[in-house]
Order: C-alpha cells, then structure tokens, then sequence
C-alpha cells in the first residue's frame, strides 16, 4: 500500500524536472541569439550616405528624369557635383539634384524605383526590403530651405523601431537660405561655404 | 521511507532549478549592448571627421584652407597659433556635431619626426577617441622647418 | 540500492542538458562578435587616404623627391606604405588594403 | 475492499518500476525531439544570420569604397576577414548583378542573406564606366592561407599612344652656346596630348600639342645633373627625358631620352657613340604588336683644325661630257579615281543613267594648252566624263544647259544589278552629278565632289645654269596627227676648241593639218614659274628633237627646255578611263651640268674653314686660280669656286695623269713661286676628288724624274682616240706617290668618281686602283654613277667618309622572345638617317631571339634606328615584362680620337629602364571576390 504511493511520489518529481526543462528550453531562444539587423542597417546607412555625397550618381543627366519616367529609366542618385575635367567634387552637392532627389523620394512608384537602384530591395530574390529617409539639416539642427522651401526630408515615415542614423558634413554649390552659423554673435558662413548635415536613416 | 519520497521530489526539483539558474547566468549576463554599436559610433564620427577636414579646406579661401592655416601659422614659446578665422570654422563645425577636437601639424624636420599641437586644439583625447589626417602640400620655415608636407590631424572624441 | 541510482539518473540528466548549454554558448560567443569586422572595415579603409595621394600626384610640384620622400616618412609612421608620382601614379599598402594605380583619377 | 493481488509488495515493486521506466523512456524521447530542435537549429540558424551579416557588409563596405576610388587604371585588392565555420557549419559568399544591381549572396543550406551594392553604372573623367561585380568563395578558405579578398581590377588599353620624339640640332654643342630643340610626334594626333621635358638640371617645359612640332632655343648654361663623359675631362652629356600622354589617360603614355653633348674644350673633343632604348607602345591590348627601338647616334665636334678638309676637285672635261645624262627617272602605275556604284531592278523597265558636270576647267582645257591651238578639244567637252554600265562603256554625250557629260538609256532594261562606274578626267576638283531615273522615277541622283589626278614632281637645284632639260619617253599621251618636223635648227650653245666646233641645237614639230587623237593619259608638266604645258605627241612619237656635233645626232623629247630655271617641275597626271595606266617619264640633263651640280652640292656641305681648290683636264689638266699670292689655287670661299665651276666646258681628250698631277699641284706645298705656304692650310686634311667620265685617251711623254714625281710614260701611241696605257700606268704612279706623300701629317686621300654607263669598262677598273682608302670602311674611295642623282649621291658619301664618329660597330640585342616567353616576333629593320649600309641577322634561341647589327661606321650627327616589331601573344597572361635581356645586349665599336686615328675596342651593355610592356585585357572594370 505505501509502496505503491511511494512510485507516484517519484513520477511527481521526475515530471516536474521534466515539465520545468521543457519550459526553460522553449522559451531560451528568447534568451539566446537574436536578430541583430543593427549590422545590415548600419552599413546601409553607411554605403547609402557615401553614394549620396561622393558620387554624382549615373547618368550624368539623371536628375532631369521626370516623375513619369523613374520606372523606365535606369539611375542610381548621387548628390555629388561632377565636373566634366576635375571630375567629382567629393562633399560638395548640387542644390539642383537635392531638388531631383526630394521629387523622386515624393513619388510613391519612384521611391521604389530608388530604394531599388541604390540595392535596398532586394525582396525579389528574397532579401531584406530597407527602408530608409534623407534629410539635410545646417549645422544648428533645422532644414536647410532654399527660396523658403524644405530642401530635403524626404524617404519613408520614420518609425519608433530600431533606426540606424549616419551623418555627412557636406557644402552645397548654390547658396541656401540658412547654412550660415552664428559664431561670437555675428553670422558667418564656414570656410565661405554653405555647409550643411546629411542625415540618411535606415531602418527595416 | 517517507523520507526517500522527499529526496525524489527535492532532487527533480534541485535539478531544474539547476538548469534554469545555469541558463540564466550564462546568458543574461552575456547579453549586453553589442560592441559593434560603439564600433560603429567610431566610423561615424571618423567619417565626420574627413568630411570636416575637407568642408574647411576651400582653395578658393585663404585662412579658410589647410595650406593657408599652415601658411599663415604663427609660433612662440612652444605655441602654435591657427588663424582666427580658421579656428573659428573648425570649433563651430565642432560645436555641431558635438564633439571634442584636437588638432596636430606632424611634419618631418629633415632628421625626425615633429608634432606641433594648436593652441585652441589641443585638449587630450579619450581612449575612444578616432583620428583622421590630412597631407597637405604646405610649408612655414619659421614654424615648422623643411616641412615639404604636413599632416594635419584631428582627434575627435564625444 | 535502486534509490541511489534513480537519483544519480536524474543528476545525470541535469549533466547532459548543462552541456548541450554549454555548447550553444560556443556559438553564441560568435553571435557576439558578429558586426565586428564590417565596421572595422569601414573604420579601417585608407579611402580618403588615397584619394590625398592621388591629389599631390596630380601635380608635378608636389611630385618632386623630396615631397615624395617626406610622405613616405609620414605614411610610415602610420604603418603605410605610400609612393606616388606625377602624374597620377599612386602605390598605397596597408595590412588589409593594396592599391596600385597607373592613373588614380576616378 | 476487494484486493487484486495478494502480495502487495511485489506488486508494487513491478508497477514502480515499469512507470519509472515509462517515464524514463518519454523524458528521453522529449529530450531528442526537443533538444536539437531549440537548443542548436534555431540558435545557429540566427547566428548565421548575423554573421552573414557581418561578413555582407564587409564586402558591401569594401564595394562602396572602391566604386568611389575606381582608379582609371589600376587594382586594388583587401582581404575579407569572415569565420571558416558558423556552429561547424561553413557557407558561401559570391557577388553578382541582378537587373544591373549588384548585390551580396551568402548561403549555407537552406540559411540566405542578400545585401545590395546599387546600380553597376558610373560617371569618371573619359566617359560611363560599368562595374561588373563577380566571383565566389567557400567559407572554409578562410583560414587557408590565402584568405578571401575582394579585387578590384581595371585596365586601359588605348586609342593610340603619342610617339614624342626630341631632337637637337646641333646635338653637340660648346658650353655656353645655343642648340636648338624640337618636341614633335612621329605618329598622328588624334586627342590632345599632354608632354613634358625633363632636363638634366630639374627644371622642365610641358605643354599641351594637338600634333604641331615644338621648337625653341636653349642656352647650355647649366651643366648640373649632367654626366661627365668617361675619359674625357671636358665632355658632359646631357640627358632630357620626355613624356607624353593623351589627356585624361595618363597611362597611354611614352618617354624617350635624348643626350646632349656638351664640351668645355671641343678641340679635344673625341668622337664617339650614344644610344637610346625604348618601347612603343609600352601598354597593348593581348595579340596587339608593339615595337623595340634601339638608336645609335654619332657624336663629336667638327672644329677649328684636324678634322677640316682641303679639297682639290679634278673634273674631266673632255669631249664626252657634252653628252646627256639621266637626271631623274621615273615609272608608276596611276590609278583612276572611280565612282561605283549599284542599283537593283526588281522589274523590268525604262531605265535611264546620267553622269554629267556643270563645272568647266578653262585653266586645264585650253586651246592656247594645245601645241597646236584649236586643233585639241577646245575648252571643255563631253569626253572628259566617261560613263560605265556594267564594265561597259555608254558613249552617248548628254548635254543639257551648262551641264554636260554621258548618258545611257535601256527602254526595258531587264531587272537585276547594275554597276555605274563614272570616271572623269579632272586634274582640279569639280562636283560630279550621278542620277538614275527608272520608269520615269528618279531612284539616285546624287552629287559627289570629285578629282583624279596624280602629281610627281622634280626639283631642279640652283646654283648652276643648266643648259637644257629634255624629258623623253612619256607614253600614253594624246597626239596630234601629220606633224612634220620643222626643218630649221635653233642653237643651244656654240663654241670653239682648238678650232673644232661645239654645239647642241634642237627642232620641233610642225602643226599641218593636224588631228587630235586621246591617250589614255592627260599629263600637264607645271614650270617653276606655274605656266603649264600641255605634253603632246606629234604623229605618235615625240614632239622635240635635240643633237650635238660630238656623237649625240637625235635625242627625241616630248619636252625641251632651253636654259631651264631652277625649281620644282610638277606633272599633273590625269587618267582618263577607268583602267589603271602606266605613267614613265625620262630627264636628262648634259653631263658636265650634273658634274657641275655635283662639285657645288658637295663644296655647299664643306665648313666654312675648309678649302677647296680647282683643276680641270682634258687633254692637258689646268689648274684655276681662285686667290692670290702665296695661296693662288685654294680658297675658303666656295661661291667664288662654284662660278668657276659653272664654267667649264667639254672640250677634248682625256689625260688623268696630267689631271691627277696639276691636281695635287694646287697643294701649296711644292715651294713653287706663288703657291708655297703650308701653314695657309694648316692641319686640314688634303684631299682630292677626280671625277671622269671616260677612260685615260691620251698623256704626255715624261722621262724626267723631276717631273711628274718621276712617273715616266711614253705616249706615242696614244692618240687621244682610244684607250692609253701609259696614261694609265703614269697615273697609278703619281696617285701612288701622293697617297705615300704626307701633308699636315695626313696622306694625300684620293677619291675617283666614274661617271658614265658603263660599270665593266677597264676605265672603271683603272678608277678603282687610283682610288686610296676610304677612312670609315677602308673600302677604295671610288664611286660609280649614271645618273646626276648617283654623282651627287657619291660626293656626299665622299664627304661623310671624313666625318665618322665610330668604326665597326656591332651590336648584339636579345629579346625576351621564345617558345615560353609572352611574346612573338613579326620583324626588324634598320634605318641609317644618312643611308650607309647596315647589315642586320636575327637568329632565334630557344630561350631568347638575338638581332645582330653590323655598321663598318656611323658618322657624326647619323643617326641608326633598329626598330623590332613584336606581338603579345594571344595568350599572354596580363601583366608587366621585362622585354629585352640585357645581360645579353650590349654594343661594340672601334673608337676614334679626334684626329680620325683608331683607339681600342669598347664595348657598352645596353640597359634601359623603358624596356618593359604592359599586356593588358582592355575590359571594362570588375569587382570579383576570389
């Protein structure tokens, strides 16, 4: 009679060895190993905001491409200012292919066509889709305006999630309404430019 | 005899406990902020870094370019003083990134090396602070003599 | 006699899982370093470097010896290996980084 | 309560131990389900993400910073740090272009990662450029040890490579003096080009060229740099380097060195050899050729003292030189300019073909052109144009308006291709209309600006006044039919010797009733003054005749100039069908005109501290005074001596004894009254030029050993008719006296030029033997010559002979050509810019090809260019090579002190650092990860 209590007393405690493992095992994937896309994004960050500062992007004409023909059109933007003999002004954007640029960003087939040609969707082969915003803010932390309207700050809503930020100092080639900084209270402009941040933002 | 029963159920119990503690330990402490995060802290500001010492090298302006700095650099008693107005551009740039800055002029005399620090730049550095350097085609023979070349390097550091 | 046995089962299970533990920790270690070595790439790359030299050798009077000689002192002092000449002939190595141009302009 | 077993004990015993064991056996089967499952797969599966990851952005980042360094030309390569295993697992990594984004693959299984690299394309400095991102590697290779790199690789190959070239002149120059340099490309500039000079002293001089030649002056002022040539305290050579390259493609580049010698004290100055090597173009594409050069130049100074020549000219001028010679020759195919073209019928019908002009050439087409006026086609009429339809000629005459030309018409023409050739006899551009009308439809009319004409053209040099220029056998020319000769004879020149007279005298046709017949040939000859001369044929032979009183009774001449101007004479040649003709043309000259020319061209390469004497003979010599007492017979100045050259006149028999003797005469050096004073001609070397164009006809009798240095002869028998012994025996007695007799401690050098046709004659043999050693190949100074060209040729020879810079020469060079070797060889020449004869072998090693160069001398200033042609092969592998073997190359001559006399062997290696060539593929730019 006792004996027999005695076989459960044992099953009580092996089940409950067992159940508290399985427990702790199901749920250490949590505890272990997570995703960590902050490599991925960074890089991104990274490899987007170079393009955008040191390359004047392909073709040479692409930011004369029109709204309508984004999807026809092979490009990769560059802000860069290219000249034809000293060849690209590394920093030094044109004003008029940051305006190229918003335009493309504001268009909902075209943005896609950007994030596509600059190597952030790559969703067809089954990679990850990035998305990402630029925004180019003078040395104070406000946009830039030129002729009063919002240079750039354009991409995708940027979200709560995890995003990953990289700046550029850059110069611009037209002269912009804000990019003068206060320095001793009188308002001067750095090395006779108009110097301003790029900030590229990427994010999943 | 009821006693046995007690061991069973304490060991099953002694053992997963074991092996949630176990688990933990090892891992919860191991789980902390990745170190490519602070790496990565490192490049941005490296690449501010160049892009600072190439905004403020404009050939077109005189004190606002390497070579003018380098041109018009005074020295007296072991100081080495920028131009005004060169200084001014890079403390500004400084100001918004934020970040600390500490300017060298390194050049080689003819027998060894020399480093010159300017004066308003010369605040020492953290350990995690990132360096990036110029070589600029520049020469002061009363401050920094046979100097052909000078590398200018600025240390950065939040 | 069984009793001890049913108790050292149990330890003996406890054992077995601590070290399948273990050994993922081995892996988890690698996940740990993961990233490292993307952005040492990015810390490390002598990009701006070698465009600095591909700029004083594109003109002949930076070009002369005697610069040439104090940017290889120079470079040396940051463990590189830089040569240069007019025009736009520029040798850069690195630990990680050989550059070897005929014409350096982009 | 009812009881199942008695003995509970036991009972419970085996129940407790089944479920033990039960309980046992499931927790054992949940482990192995669970365990793997949550504990590695799903744990390494993450890692691995990250990881890849990680190695992703590497490669990313690598790409990013190369695409934006992307040297023009040039590689660069990084090592990619990655782990051989991810939880001992390993995968793969590779890039490749998706719709022209290029991205990152990594892979292990069922685990993948992409990472994208952005659009292929790109702008750079010279045009769009494509990266091709590539490549593939397993992840255990990282720790092999060559680990996983990412390259990035782009070669230039070139539209063309500029040939700069720099030259100066003189190239050997006193310190403090001027010389002149010249930047020029010796092949064609399509794209600006960049070139910059380096001289000895660091400074330099670049500027950009479009293809001009560059010239300026310089001042040797600054020695610094320059090298002090071994052996000789005072000589410097000074070395300039140029380079050139096609703007904004540096690496299509090429340098050459040129050496200045630069000497304190010339005067002491030894002669000697310098050479220059190099590769053109150093960068092909596989398969393309390339070329070695090789230049040896003859450097030293001609100054003040020994090397300066006192030069006697002994000039026959007996009756034969009268006679014609060949001045210049000519015979070339010329090719009609023809306008193809093709139409196809695709039915049948009315087809009609025009080929006309409106343009007229009055200048060309002239009845005042016309050796017999308004007996040629006037003007300009249909048969300038001539029309083909498939190969056959269609003759009718369209004229219409001003415009005028040949039609050709097939009411049902079948339907098929038709080939319409249109040939038009246009010596100046005009503007040729072609048009087809089919079935009344115009299907071509097209208007095509056309010429078709070829010009040859001779210079006839000044100095002398010739007496006439006759050209003979032209063919192929128009002619004018019932031409009879016009008997009268106007005379050229008349004179008298010895009572006997001499003359030349010459006739042309008359026009009668003449008929015009085409050639197949229009030739205009344009005179130095641009009248033009339409050539004709009068009743199909020649419209001029010409004859001497001394042997010459005809020589037939389609043009006969009397006392011709100097300058350039041009035949314009116009074919008038569309067969290929043959064009032949023959000048002549009189002899003693081209001996005239001759002496002149040869007294114009003398220095100004040479002296030249004069003495003509016929059959007595005589010698000319050309200055006074105590110098009567030598002169530095030359025009003074050429008038007298231009004087003299064919006269009587020939006496190359009493030539050779009162030659050597002229010599101041006999203490004769009125000729005595060595010191006039101090240190300059005597030598005497005998030109003749026969054989010796006639002497005088000598048995007097104190004249003709005792060179007796008994000349009876020679009557100045036929050949004379003893003329011949006196003469090689005398030469053979003065080339034993020493002036200025220098033997008296004899050089004989014969001048005649006849190269087996015993005169020419007797020439040879007369002749003494010429100083650069110890060959006999004797010469041979038909032609003016051939005698002018002979005297630069002779002078160049007294002006070497080296002896024998030999040069050995090996190249890097082989079985193994990348490279193969197509071929080699050699070229001497002053023409002396090079011999050149080129024997294949199994490891090496060897040219041999032998050169009896190079003289100063003479420039000798090996040049070898090879090709990379087409499976060369890329990459920088070594192309000559220097151990094996190396130069060897017999060198020269500066008073001619040989001084040893030397023996110079030949090294060059421009002996490499770069083999590249030429492709666009990749990115590949190996």
């Amino acid at each position: 009679m006792e004996d027999g209590k005695l076989s459960l007393d044992l099953l009580m405690g092996l089940s409950i060895f067992l159940f508290t493992f399985i427990f702790v095992a199901n749920f250490l994937p949590g505890v272990f190993a997570d995703v960590r896309n902050e490599i991925n994004l960074a890089n991104q960050a990274y490899r987007i905001s170079t393009l955008l500062v040191e390359d004047p992007g392909y073709s040479s004409s692409w930011y004369n491409i029109t709204e309508d023909r984004c999807r026809t059109e092979e490009f990769r933007p560059g802000l860069a200012v290219y000249d034809l003999e000293t060849g690209v002004k590394y920093n030094n954007l044109s004003v008029e292919k940051i305006q190229a640029f918003a335009r493309l960003l504001n268009n909902t087939t075209c943005i896609e066509r950007v994030r596509f040609y600059l190597g952030l969707n790559l969703s067809t082969l089954g990679g990850q889709v990035f998305r990402f915003n630029v925004s180019l803010k003078n040395l104070a932390g406000d946009l830039v305006t030129y002729n009063r309207s919002v240079l750039l700050n354009h991409g995708d809503k940027i979200p709560v999630t995890q995003v990953v930020r990289f700046e550029r100092i850059v110069y611009l080639d037209k002269w912009a309404d804000n990019c003068n900084v206060t320095i001793e209270g009188q308002n001067v402009a750095i090395a006779d430019r108009c110097v301003a941040k790029l900030e590229v933002s990427v994010w999943i | 005899m009821d006693l046995k029963g007690q061991t069973f159920t304490l060991e099953g119990v002694a053992a997963s406990l074991l092996i949630l503690i176990a688990t933990y330990t090892i891992f919860q402490s191991t789980v902390v902020m990745s170190p490519s995060w602070s790496e990565f802290n490192n490049i941005q500001l490296k690449q501010l870094g160049y892009d600072i010492l190439r905004v403020i090298d404009n050939p077109e302006a005189v004190n606002s370019s390497l070579r003018g700095m380098i041109g018009n650099l005074s020295c007296g008693d072991g100081n080495y003083y920028a131009p005004a107005e060169f200084s001014q551009n890079l403390s500004a740039l400084l100001n918004a990134l934020p970040a600390y800055g500490r300017v060298e002029l390194i050049w080689f005399n003819g027998s060894s090396i020399e480093t010159a620090v300017l004066f308003n730049f010369s605040k020492n550095p953290t350990p995690n602070a990132v360096r990036v350097s110029r070589l600029v085609a520049a020469s002061n023979d009363n401050c920094l003599p046979n100097a052909k070349i000078v590398e200018v390097r600025l240390t950065l550091w939040r | 006699m069984e009793v001890n046995e049913k108790g050292q089962m149990i330890l003996l299970f406890a054992a077995a899982v601590v070290v399948i533990i273990l050994s993922i920790s081995y892996v988890y270690a690698q996940n740990v370093i993961a990233g490292i070595e993307s952005s040492r790439t990015m810390l490390a790359f002598p990009k701006e470097e070698i465009r600095n030299l591909c700029e004083l050798a594109s003109s002949s009077s930076t070009s002369t010896d005697e610069v040439v000689r104090q940017v290889r002192i120079l470079c040396a002092k940051n463990g590189w290996v830089c040569n240069y000449n007019y025009p736009y002939r520029v040798e850069f190595k690195n630990l990680e980084v050989e550059y070897d141009a005929q014409d350096c302009r982009r | 309560m009812p009881r199942i077993v008695e003995d509970e004990k036991g009972v419970s015993l085996l129940i407790e131990y089944l479920i033990l064991m039960g309980v046992m056996s499931v927790f054992v089967v949940v482990m192995s389900l669970q365990l793997h499952e949550t504990l590695t797969e799903s744990q390494v599966s993450r890692v691995m993400e990250n990881q890849f990851a990680d190695v992703a952005s590497q490669v990313s980042a690598i790409y990013t910073d190369y695409i934006l360094l992307m040297p023009s030309e040039g590689q660069i390569v990084t090592r990619i740090s990655m782990l051989p295993e991810i939880g001992n697992r390993q995968y793969n990594l590779k890039m490749d272009l998706y719709e022209n984004v290029g991205y990152v693959h990594l892979s292990s299984g069922s685990i993948e990662s992409y990472m994208g690299l952005g659009y292929k394309k790109f702008l750079r400095t010279g045009g769009v450029i494509e990266i091709r991102p590539g490549g593939e590697v397993l992840s255990s290779k990282a720790e092999s040890k060559d680990q996983p790199k990412v390259v990035y690789k782009k070669e230039e190959a070139c539209p063309f490579v500029p040939k700069i070239r720099v030259s100066f002149d003189p190239s050997s120059v006193e310190f403090n003096n001027f010389t002149n340099m010249t930047v020029s490309f010796e092949n064609e500039i399509t794209e600006p080009v960049i070139w910059r000079i380096d001289f000895w002293n660091g400074s330099s001089l670049s500027d950009v060229s479009y293809g001009g030649v560059y010239r300026t002056q310089i001042q040797i002022t600054d020695i610094t740099g320059c090298t002090q040539k071994p052996s000789s305290s005072n000589d410097y050579l000074c070395t300039v380097t140029a380079k050139a390259w096609i703007h904004n493609r540096v690496s299509c580049n090429s340098s050459v060195n040129n050496t200045l010698l630069v000497s304190t004290t010339p005067k002491l100055s030894n002669p000697y050899l310098v050479y220059e090597k190099w590769i053109e173009p150093n960068l092909v594409r596989r398969g393309e050729p390339f070329e070695v050069h090789l230049k040896l130049e003859g450097r030293g100074f001609v100054v003040e003292g020994l090397a300066n020549l006192s030069v006697v000219h002994v000039i026959d001028v007996s009756g034969s030189m009268i006679w014609p010679t060949i001045f210049k020759d000519y015979k070339k195919t010329v090719t009609p300019n023809v306008i193809s073209r093709t139409i196809t019928l695709n039915e049948k019908g009315n087809l009609e073909i025009y080929a006309y002009t409106t343009d007229s050439l009055p200048s060309w087409y002239n009845s005042t052109l016309c050796k017999c006026s308004n007996k040629c086609p006037v003007g300009y009429d249909s048969s300038l144009i001539k029309l083909y339809v498939n190969g056959t000629e269609a003759s009718t005459v369209y004229q219409d308006g001003s415009a005028i030309g040949k039609r050709y018409t097939n009411k049902n023409a079948p339907n098929g291709d038709y080939t319409i050739e249109v040939v038009a006899a246009a010596p100046e551009q005009i503007n040729i209309t072609l048009k087809v009308v089919f079935k009344g439809k115009e299907i071509l009319n097209e208007t095509v600006p056309y010429s078709n004409y070829v010009v040859e053209s001779f210079t006839l040099p000044g100095g002398v006044n010739y007496k006439f220029l006759a050209i003979y056998n032209i063919t192929n020319l128009p002619s004018l039919s019932y031409t009879q000769w016009n008997s009268s004879w106007n005379r050229i020149e008349y004179y008298t010797v010895d009572g006997q007279p001499r003359y030349w005298e010459y006739t042309s046709r008359l026009c009668g009733s003449s008929a015009f017949s085409q050639g197949t040939l229009n030739v205009w000859l344009i005179l130095p003054d641009g009248s033009k001369d339409f050539l004709m044929k009068g009743s199909g032979s020649a419209w001029y005749q010409a004859r001497n009183n001394y042997g010459i009774n005809g020589i037939y001449a389609d043009v006969f100039i009397v006392d011709p101007r100097v300058g350039e004479y041009r035949f314009v040649i116009v074919p008038i069908s569309k067969n290929p003709v043959t064009f032949q043309a023959t000048a002549l000259i009189k002899r003693i005109d081209a001996a005239k020319l001759a002496g002149i061209t040869f007294n114009s390469m003398l220095g100004e501290k040479d002296f030249v004497g004069l003495t003509n003979f016929t059959t007595d010599a005589q010698r000319i005074a050309v200055n006074s007492s105590p110098l009567r017979f030598m002169t530095t100045d030359k025009s003074f001596v050429n008038n007298l050259i231009n004087q003299m006149r064919a006269e009587l028999a020939t006496d190359h004894a009493d030539g050779l003797y009162y030659g050597s005469r002229v010599f101041p050096v006999w203490n004769e009254g009125g000729n005595n004073c060595t010191d006039c001609i101090k240190d300059t070397r005597p030598l005497l030029i005998m030109l003749t164009d026969g054989e010796p006809t006639i002497c005088n009798s000598n048995n007097d050993p104190n004249k003709y240095y005792g060179c007796f002869a008994d000349c009876s028998n020679c009557t100045g008719g036929s050949w004379c012994e003893p003329c011949k025996n006196q003469a090689l007695c005398i030469a053979n006296y003065l080339k034993n007799f020493k002036i200025n401690d220098f033997n008296v050098s004899i050089c004989t030029i014969g001048f005649s046709t006849d190269i087996s004659g015993q005169g020419q043999q007797f020439l040879r033997q007369l002749a003494s050693l010429r100083p650069d190949n110890n060959e006999p100074c004797y010469f041979f010559a038909t032609t003016s060209d051939e005698l002018v040729n002979a005297y630069k020879t002779i002078f160049n002979a007294f002006q070497i810079a080296a002896k024998n020469i030999s040069v050995q060079e090996a190249v890097n050509v082989s079985i193994i070797s990348p490279f193969d060889f197509i071929d080699a020449r050699v070229v001497s810019s002053k023409g002396s004869p090079v011999s050149i072998t080129v024997e294949s090693r199994n490891e090496s090809t060897v040219i041999r160069l032998n050169m009896s001398s190079i003289q100063k200033d003479e420039v000798v260019e090996l040049i070898l042609k090879l090709k990379a092969k087409d499976e060369a592998p890329t990459g920088e090579y070594d192309v000559n073997i220097d151990s094996e190359s190396y130069i060897e001559y017999t060198v020269l002190d500066y008073r001619g006399q040989e001084s040893g062997r030397i023996t110079l290696p030949i090294i060059s650092d421009k002996d490499k060539v770069r083999i590249v593929t030429g492709d666009q730019p990749e990115i590949i990860i190996r």
